[in-house]
């Protein structure tokens, strides 16, 4: 019994580190399709890491009306969305960990994490600082809603709201590709979009004053506590792609059940699907530009509108109606 | 017969410290005790299960006064004296000479012994007596700070609101009781009412008990009333007598009224989720800490209300157990909000204490010069904001599995409300995550903007020992969650007769289960266990690979710092994307920017118009047509006498006539 | 052997004459004072002792409680009014010549009321209402300002043709009875119409009762009959406004449900309930309304009166054993708490030298224990627990919403508008900065602290004795 | 016995034709005349019932009625007209023609009650209520169509009349003397009140309306 134990604790330890060594890469890879599609040459695909190292190195420059809030928000932050992370099935569903909480605790987690970053964000009591937290939290409460929904159109369709017990699902039948799981999806995709901070809602590579929301709050951060406000960003992202890998891709993922021979497979299939959405994902970034910030109601709306068909359909298809 | 008798203590106990003079000061230990020995007994017959019921002479002729405390009431009365004894705790740190007055401290016993009268009252009379004594107490509470007309007015309306919803739990009562007059609790039990009536008594109970918690749209008095009254004292009418009101509802709708019909639950639902997303609208926009604090107390009542829609939606439809998800969620919100609330507002009055400012925008940086009051309401406010660790998101993700769990409800209009509730719901705990972030961002973080800001000081020790009390019940309340759902089950079964899956059911003792462990498990230990590892480690490694050194210097802010204060975002400026995004389209808030002409030195103005719809209508327009119409009528007091036999001989005809034609 | 009930109605006819004899104050005040407690323990000793009908007195349990109330508030008004009269005396605002009369009245006006409640012939009992309120109309123009006297004037116009009307009524009920009872005195005893009242001619009753709703609903102060209260209440002295609120109105309401017992005797007849329903709504929601527009305390509180006899009106005309009982304890409670105000309000009139409620403010500040008492007071007549008012608004609103859920909107609307008025001028004079003069008061506050003692008491314990005494007169009511 | 009844019937229909006639007169004096015919009418009709119905004590009721209604008041009045300088017209609400029409209606509405009354009770005590309750209600008319102190209290007094003709038509209705003269009282106090009120204030018009200017509660 015991070993049975270890070797789920082994598996959960391996699935956690993968996912925090391969973050960096994935941001690497959006980062140069983006430049070669802009035919430029591009920063190497280990930059990223690279970064981190350079940030962990130097030394940390704290303003003088920060408080320890301001010191200790970075730890939280990057162990909060580690821990979320860890919470999504990669090359495995059924992992020792996931029973501990499901898809709204998940969400809630990442909730979280962004209030420290606002609150973070207006610690040192500058503009920029407030500019940041107030779009942040006002983008969160469009995005949320449409979260919901997607929840509960997946509750609907699998029954239950635990990740593992809904890739089961979509192992067990992966091509009932339904109008409404469809919809979904699409939401689900403008919501990483929008929580990501990625380009029609927000540009990760500006500095410009008035549009930046992630990059304002972190303004203020250097040296080891930036790295680690980095790498949380980067684990957010890899969460978010690997979500919609196992709800919407899980081909390839292995079962509950399957020996070492399955996580090796699941492990394979799980790297390149997520480094293809990473492709994916900087193909989009160059083909659309940044929208200003108060047509961001539309844009997320469009999210939420869609959620909404989706739960109607399934009601439809499910034939709840009756 | 011992509850009831330490109950007769607690209640002397409160009456005996009305006296006046030096024994102001003595007022607030006698409570504590009192609400110990409450809280005790109460705690008693929860775990045992064993009513404690009495019958005293005295109240109606023929009928008497019954008192009964079962399951549910100790329930609440745990609720009532926790935040009593919080309250307390918090007076005691008061300085004897100059902040002890009689016309707070005499009253305050008398509201908290109100409160427990009327949840352990089991008839009609002795409901709305103790009901309406609560009222008289908080509003001579509210008008404590009189020379101020903003709080005269506050506490007119409050009171007058009260009388309407009193009311209204008239009418409620008279078609429970019935003709024949049988207003103990048991008669009434023994024959519900026929269809037609139990239907309005429930829209008059929902008014009744709505009005007292603060429902859209009769919820207007509350974030005028709740900050005049002294802080200590707005913690418990916020914390906790909005929960008597919640207690007044389901003692109502699902003890006295038998079986629910299904669409009793709409009107719940519908008005509570417009509460909760509007309560936070309104305290988005505002700029008075304790009424931001008010408008938060008003969307957790719209979210309880949701959660008690659910339940009766599930119970009129034969499912015990969905019932009982949503039943749970509904009390431990309640429990959870009279902690956070109270804390909150705790909090807001060691603020007030300190600066002697309640304006956000005067306040900020007071995260330095207040440690300890900037953690407690960190806590709160975190906790407030139903994020994971903490007892907030506890009740949240049951009242989200109860809302995922909605769509299998037969009737199309609850099963079509679901996905809208469930968008609600999550649209509120957004906008509570930015409301609250706003309101500690703003009032602790960053720089002082006003000098009584700068001058801050800690306050009392007792204070901070209230508020570090009711934060550790938050993050204990967040742990331990399914150990409370468990402990709920005698109320449950009283209720909705169904139950929780017990603690054996999940994965670990304290993994909090839903429906089965197959569909949704939230085990807050084990997540926090795993944050707190993964930050110990990133900690350790981080310092072994990197600089350990740190600079202070001043705030980069893109090259150019300025010291003024006065660039840093205020309340309100944190509010402007959620004004520009909801505010248009809930209270037609428009911003208007006047440029001077191009070459005049004069200042550009910024003007925001926000317009409180729901006030004109309910509370503005009447107002208006009661004074118009006394106006008109005023006339008749100015007549001749002539005229006013005129009126005379008028009556006089009218009635002739009436007889001549009738028989 | 002297009877109770003799006693209590010619105890202060003989006080009266005696007083007429004594020209000092002082000494007429104490006179006065002795003479009210001598007719309350005859009327304690009356309420004691047994039942009994004669052929011109009677009492039963329908008239024992209103004899108790009407002695014990005539004592309290007694004691109020020593020390008031004489610190107006002192400020000059009353000049002794006025005052020369005033006991004399004072008494014959309580041997009246009292007349009339123990009276067991019609005529006898018209007659008691009659001299009651000719004597009223006398002491009303007191301060012989132009005011007063025009409220007089205008008191005694409306009383009289609201007299000749109801004596008209009393007629039309002889009329009646006769062809049952024959002619002379058995044809207008109560005891023997109420009796007979099966065999009553159905026409002559309704117009009867028509005429006597019209007649004594003038003294009831019912809506569009009510003109002359608000202007005798504020004009008067605050003793005669308290007896008059306190006592008048009920004995007045008293004769009405006589009335209305012999109504309800005669199924064949016009049934009163929906008429005095009707009468009672308009009565109680033009009187909230006009509460807003009050300059003056004493008018503000003289209009709730209106108010609470519609309610009280209203009750009845609802008919019912439980509304009936609620609208005897209203009765009661009303004439307790409502005196129990304008002695109050007399403090306040004296502590600040104006009735104006503008110049009337920050009392907590400068009289904190009469601002308490007033505040308790004012609460009591709202309907607040843990007051007596409580109990009977309660029981009021329950059976009527049990009975006619909608009806039941109108009292509550009404009730509830009043309410904000009250409250509204409530915190206007006990909140805020003190304003104007500030006084000593040594009006004796005992009568104001008895009569909220004892609403309190009836709030939270009523007797079972009182209960049974209500409950077998709510019964006649039908 | 119905030969009785004829003269008491006929001397009631005389009292409501002067009813009729208060209502028509142009000026102060007339009216006072046609009040005095009315309580002389009264006066004859009681003195009727009291020798018909052998009621002994009826005698001092028609006394009454006849001395001071039926002169000392009426001569009073007009002595208070004359040295008040009171301007003689009647200063009418409503114009004669309405009043009367009005009268008549109330005289109708009056037969209607009194018709339904059932048959128990003898005839004739009905036709006589019907008269009394017509000359009450016209009374009452009276008071409110004429704006002049004096006709309030002429119309208060034709009121009473009608009151005490019910009375005495109520056949062995006990007290019926004494109330004439405490209603004999109120009006004497009503006329004194009229009389003394008008001098020592000086008012030149007696409209009640003036009256109004000194209310104590202000708009």
């Amino acid at each position: 019994m015991t070993r049975d134990l270890l070797v789920q604790l082994l598996a959960q330890g391996a699935q956690m580190s993968f996912v925090l060594l391969i973050a960096p890469l994935a941001v690497g890879v959006v980062r140069r399709v983006k430049a070669r599609l802009m035919r430029r040459q591009g920063p190497p695909l280990l930059q990223a890491y690279l970064d981190l190292a350079k940030l962990l190195r130097k030394e940390s420059v704290v303003a003088e009306s920060a408080s320890w809030l301001f010191r200790s928000a970075p730890y939280l932050i990057f162990a909060l969305t580690w821990v979320a992370a860890a919470l999504v099935p990669s090359f495995a569903s059924g992992l020792m960990f996931n029973w501990a909480a499901d898809v709204v605790a998940l969400v809630a987690l990442l909730g979280a994490a962004r209030a420290l970053l606002a609150l973070a964000g207006m610690d040192v009591g500058t503009s920029f600082g407030g500019i940041g937290s107030s779009r942040e939290m006002m983008i969160a409460t469009l995005a949320e809603p449409a979260m919901m929904l997607i929840v509960l159109t997946l509750a609907i369709a699998a029954g239950t709201t635990r990740l593992a017990g809904v890739a089961d699902f979509f192992i067990a039948e992966p091509f009932a590709v339904r109008v409404s799981l469809a919809l979904s999806l699409i939401a689900l995709i403008i919501v990483a979009l929008a929580e990501n901070a990625r380009i029609p809602v927000d540009n990760p590579a500006t500095h410009l004053e008035l549009t930046m929301v992630h990059e304002a709050m972190v303004l203020e951060y250097s040296g080891r506590h930036l790295a680690l406000i980095e790498a949380a960003s980067h684990l957010k992202l890899v969460l978010y792609l690997s979500l919609l890998i196992c709800l919407f891709a899980p081909f390839g993922m292995a079962p509950a059940t399957a020996g070492l021979y399955g996580w090796a497979i699941g492990l394979v299939a799980w790297i390149a699907k997520l480094l293809g959405s990473a492709a994916l994902l900087g193909v989009w970034e160059v083909s659309i530009a940044k929208m200003r910030v108060f047509r961001l109601p539309d844009f997320v709306g469009i999210a939420f509108v869609f959620g909404f068909l989706a739960i109607l359909l399934a009601f439809l298809t499910r034939g709840v109606l009756a | 017969m011992s509850g009831v008798a330490l109950g007769a203590l607690a209640v002397a106990a409160f009456l005996a410290a009305l006296t006046r003079g030096p024994a102001l000061a003595l007022v607030y230990p006698v409570s504590a005790l009192a609400a110990i020995t409450l809280g005790v007994v109460d705690l008693r017959v929860l775990l045992t299960g064993a009513d404690v019921a009495a019958r005293l002479p005295i109240g109606l002729p023929g009928i008497g006064l019954h008192l009964r405390l079962d399951s549910l009431s100790a329930f609440f009365g745990i609720v009532i004296n926790g935040g009593v004894l919080a309250a307390s705790v918090y007076g005691m740190g008061f300085d004897r000479a100059k902040e002890l007055t009689p016309r707070v401290e005499p009253l305050f016993p008398l509201f908290a012994a109100a409160m427990n009268l009327v949840v352990i009252a089991d008839d009609a009379y002795a409901f709305l007596f103790s009901w309406e004594l609560m009222s008289l107490a908080s509003w001579a509470l509210v008008v404590a700070r009189h020379t101020d007309p903003e709080s005269r007015r506050a506490a007119h309306l409050y009171l007058v609101m009260a009388a309407i919803g009193t009311a209204a739990l008239l009418f409620a009562f008279g078609g429970l009781a019935g003709p024949a007059g049988g207003y103990a609790f048991d008669t009434v039990r023994a024959h519900p009412p026929q269809p037609m009536v139990a239907a309005l008594v429930l829209v008059a109970a929902l008014i009744g008990c709505g009005s007292k918690g603060g429902l859209i749209p009769l919820h207007a008095w509350l974030p005028l009333a709740h900050p005049a009254a002294p802080s200590h004292v707005s913690a418990l009418m916020s914390g906790v007598m909005t929960k008597v009101a919640i207690y007044g509802f389901v003692r109502i709708a699902f003890d006295l009224l038998g079986p629910p019909v299904w669409w009793w639950a709409l009107p719940p639902i519908i008005l509570g989720a417009m509460t909760a997303v509007l309560g936070l609208l309104y305290a988005v926009l505002d700029r008075d800490l304790k009424r931001v604090l008010a408008y938060s107390t008003i969307e957790n009542v719209g979210v309880i209300f949701v959660a008690l829609g659910l339940a009766l939606a599930f119970s009129a439809n034969g499912q015990p157990e969905g019932a009982a998800v949503a039943m749970a969620a509904a009390l431990l919100h309640v429990l959870n909000h009279s902690w956070f609330k109270s804390l909150l507002f705790l909090g807001a009055g060691a603020v007030l204490h300190a600066t002697g400012r309640r304006d956000l925008d005067g306040l900020g940086g007071l995260i330095h010069r207040m440690p300890r009051t900037a953690a407690f309401f960190l806590v709160g406010a975190l906790a407030i904001s139903a994020l994971p660790p903490l007892n907030g998101f506890v009740s949240e993700w049951l009242l989200f599995q109860a809302v995922i769990a909605a769509p299998a409800l037969p009737q199309a209009a609850l099963h079509f409300a679901s996905p809208a509730i469930g968008a609600m719901l999550a649209l509120a705990a957004a906008l509570a995550a930015a409301c609250f972030v706003r309101v500690y961002g703003t009032a602790f973080l960053g720089r002082p903007r006003s000098a009584e800001a700068a001058g801050a000081h800690e306050v009392p020790l007792a204070q901070q020992l209230a508020m570090g009390g009711l934060a550790l019940l938050c993050i204990l309340g967040g742990l331990m969650g399914s150990v409370l759902a468990v402990a709920l089950a005698p109320v449950l079964d009283q209720l909705v007769g169904g139950g929780l899956p017990g603690t054996d059911s999940g994965p670990t003792l304290f993994s909090l289960v839903a429906f089965d462990p197959a569909r949704s498990v939230y085990d807050a230990p084990i997540i926090a266990l795993f944050v707190a590892i993964a930050s110990l480690t990133t900690l350790v490694v981080v310092h072994r690979l990197s600089e350990r050194r740190t600079r202070r210097g001043p705030a980069w802010d893109c090259g150019f710092p300025d010291p003024s204060p006065a660039t840093q975002y205020t309340a309100s400026s944190f509010a402007q994307p959620l004004r520009r995004v909801y505010g248009a389209v809930a209270f037609t808030a428009r911003e208007t920017v006047e440029m001077p002409a191009p070459g005049d030195t004069r200042p550009a103005r910024f003007s925001v118009v926000v317009v409180d719809h729901l006030w004109r209508a309910f509370y503005a327009a009447p107002g208006r047509a009661v004074l118009g119409l006394s106006e008109r009528l005023n006339v008749l007091q100015f007549l001749t006498i002539r005229r006013y036999l005129v009126l005379m001989f008028a009556a006089l005809i009218i009635l002739l006539s009436i007889a001549a034609v009738m028989t | 052997m002297i009877q109770a009930y003799q006693l209590v109605v010619l105890l202060p006819y003989a006080a009266a004459l005696m007083l007429v004899a004594i020209p000092g104050y002082r000494v007429g005040a104490i006179a006065n004072v002795i003479a009210s407690a001598a007719t309350f323990a005859a009327g304690f000793w009356l309420v004691t002792g047994e039942y009994r009908v004669g052929d011109y007195a009677i009492v039963d349990e329908f008239n024992i409680v209103f004899i108790g109330i009407n002695t014990l508030v005539g004592f309290t008004a007694a004691l109020f009014s020593a020390s008031y009269i004489g610190h107006e005396i002192e400020t000059g605002r009353l000049s002794p010549g006025f005052v020369r009369f005033y006991h004399a009245m004072f008494q014959a006006m309580m041997g009246s009321m009292n007349l009339a409640l123990v009276a067991n012939n019609i005529g006898l009992m018209w007659v008691g209402l009659e001299l009651a309120t000719l004597i009223t109309v006398v002491m009303v123009g007191l301060y012989r300002t132009p005011q007063s006297i025009e409220a007089a004037w205008k008191y005694f116009i409306l009383a009289s043709v609201g007299i000749s009307l109801a004596f008209f009524g009393t007629i039309l009920i002889y009329l009646a009875g006769q062809p049952a009872l024959g002619e002379g005195v058995p044809a207008m005893t109560w005891s023997l119409l109420q009796a007979a009242a099966a065999r009553m001619d159905p026409g002559i009753l309704d117009l009867a009762f028509i005429f006597l709703l019209i007649g004594y609903g003038t003294k009831v102060g019912l809506a569009p009959l009510h003109a002359w209260l608000p202007d005798a209440h504020a004009e008067g002295p605050t003793p005669v406004s308290a007896v008059l609120s306190g006592l008048l109105l009920n004995v007045a309401l008293y004769a009405l449900l006589r009335f209305k017992m012999l109504v309800a005797g005669q199924p064949a007849a016009l049934d009163p309930g929906p008429i005095m329903v009707v009468m009672g709504l308009v009565s109680l929601i033009f009187a909230a309304f006009m509460l807003y527009q009050r300059r003056d305390i004493k008018r503000l509180f003289a209009y709730s009166s209106i108010e609470h006899m519609g309610l009280i009106v209203f009750a009845f005309g609802m008919g019912g054993p439980l509304a009936n009982f609620a609208g005897l304890l209203h009765m009661a409670m009303h004439s307790l708490t409502k005196s129990g105000i304008f002695f109050a309000v007399g403090h306040i009139a004296q502590a600040k030298g104006t009735q104006r409620i503008a110049e009337i403010k920050g009392l907590t500040v400068t009289h904190p224990r009469l601002a308490v008492a007033f505040a308790l007071a004012v609460l009591a007549i709202c309907g607040m627990p843990p007051f007596g008012v409580f109990t009977s608004e309660f029981l009021i609103l329950t059976t009527t919403f049990a009975r006619e859920p909608w009806l039941a909107l109108l009292p509550a609307f009404g009730l509830l508008v009043g309410f904000g008025a009250l409250l509204m001028r409530l915190q206007d004079t006990l909140f805020g900065e003190p304003v104007g003069p500030a006084h000593r008061v040594d009006a004796s506050s005992v009568p104001m602290v008895l009569h909220l003692l004892l609403v309190l008491a009836a709030g939270i314990f009523l007797p079972p004795v009182l209960v049974a005494w209500f409950e077998r007169a709510a019964e006649l009511l039908g | 016995m119905n030969q009785a009844y004829e003269v008491s019937h006929l001397l009631a229909g005389a009292m409501l034709v002067t009813s009729f006639a208060l209502l028509y007169q142009e000026r102060i004096a007339a009216v006072l005349n046609a009040f005095a015919a009315q309580s002389i009418t009264l006066a004859l009709s009681v003195a009727w019932a009291a020798w018909s119905d052998n009621r002994p004590d009826l005698f001092i009721t028609a006394l009454i009625a006849l001395t001071l209604k039926g002169i000392v008041i009426p001569v009073a009045l007009h002595r208070t007209v004359a040295r008040l300088g009171i301007h003689r017209e009647v200063e009418k609400v409503v114009g004669v023609g309405v009043a009367l029409m009005v009268g008549l209606a109330l005289t109708g509405l009056a037969q209607a009650l009194v018709v339904k009354v059932a048959t128990g009770t003898a005839s004739h005590a009905r036709e006589e209520l019907a008269l009394a309750l017509a000359i009450v209600l016209l009374g009452f008319l009276m008071m409110i169509v004429r704006r002049n102190a004096v006709t309030q209290v002429v119309g208060f007094m034709s009121m009473e009349n009608g009151l005490i003709l019910a009375a005495t038509g109520a056949r062995g209705m006990p007290l019926v003397v004494e109330v004439s003269v405490a209603f004999s009282v109120l009006i004497s106090l009503f006329v004194f009140a009229v009389f003394v009120f008008r001098i020592r204030e000086r008012f030149d018009t007696v409209d009640l309306e003036a009256l109004d200017r000194m209310r104590g509660d202000s708009r």
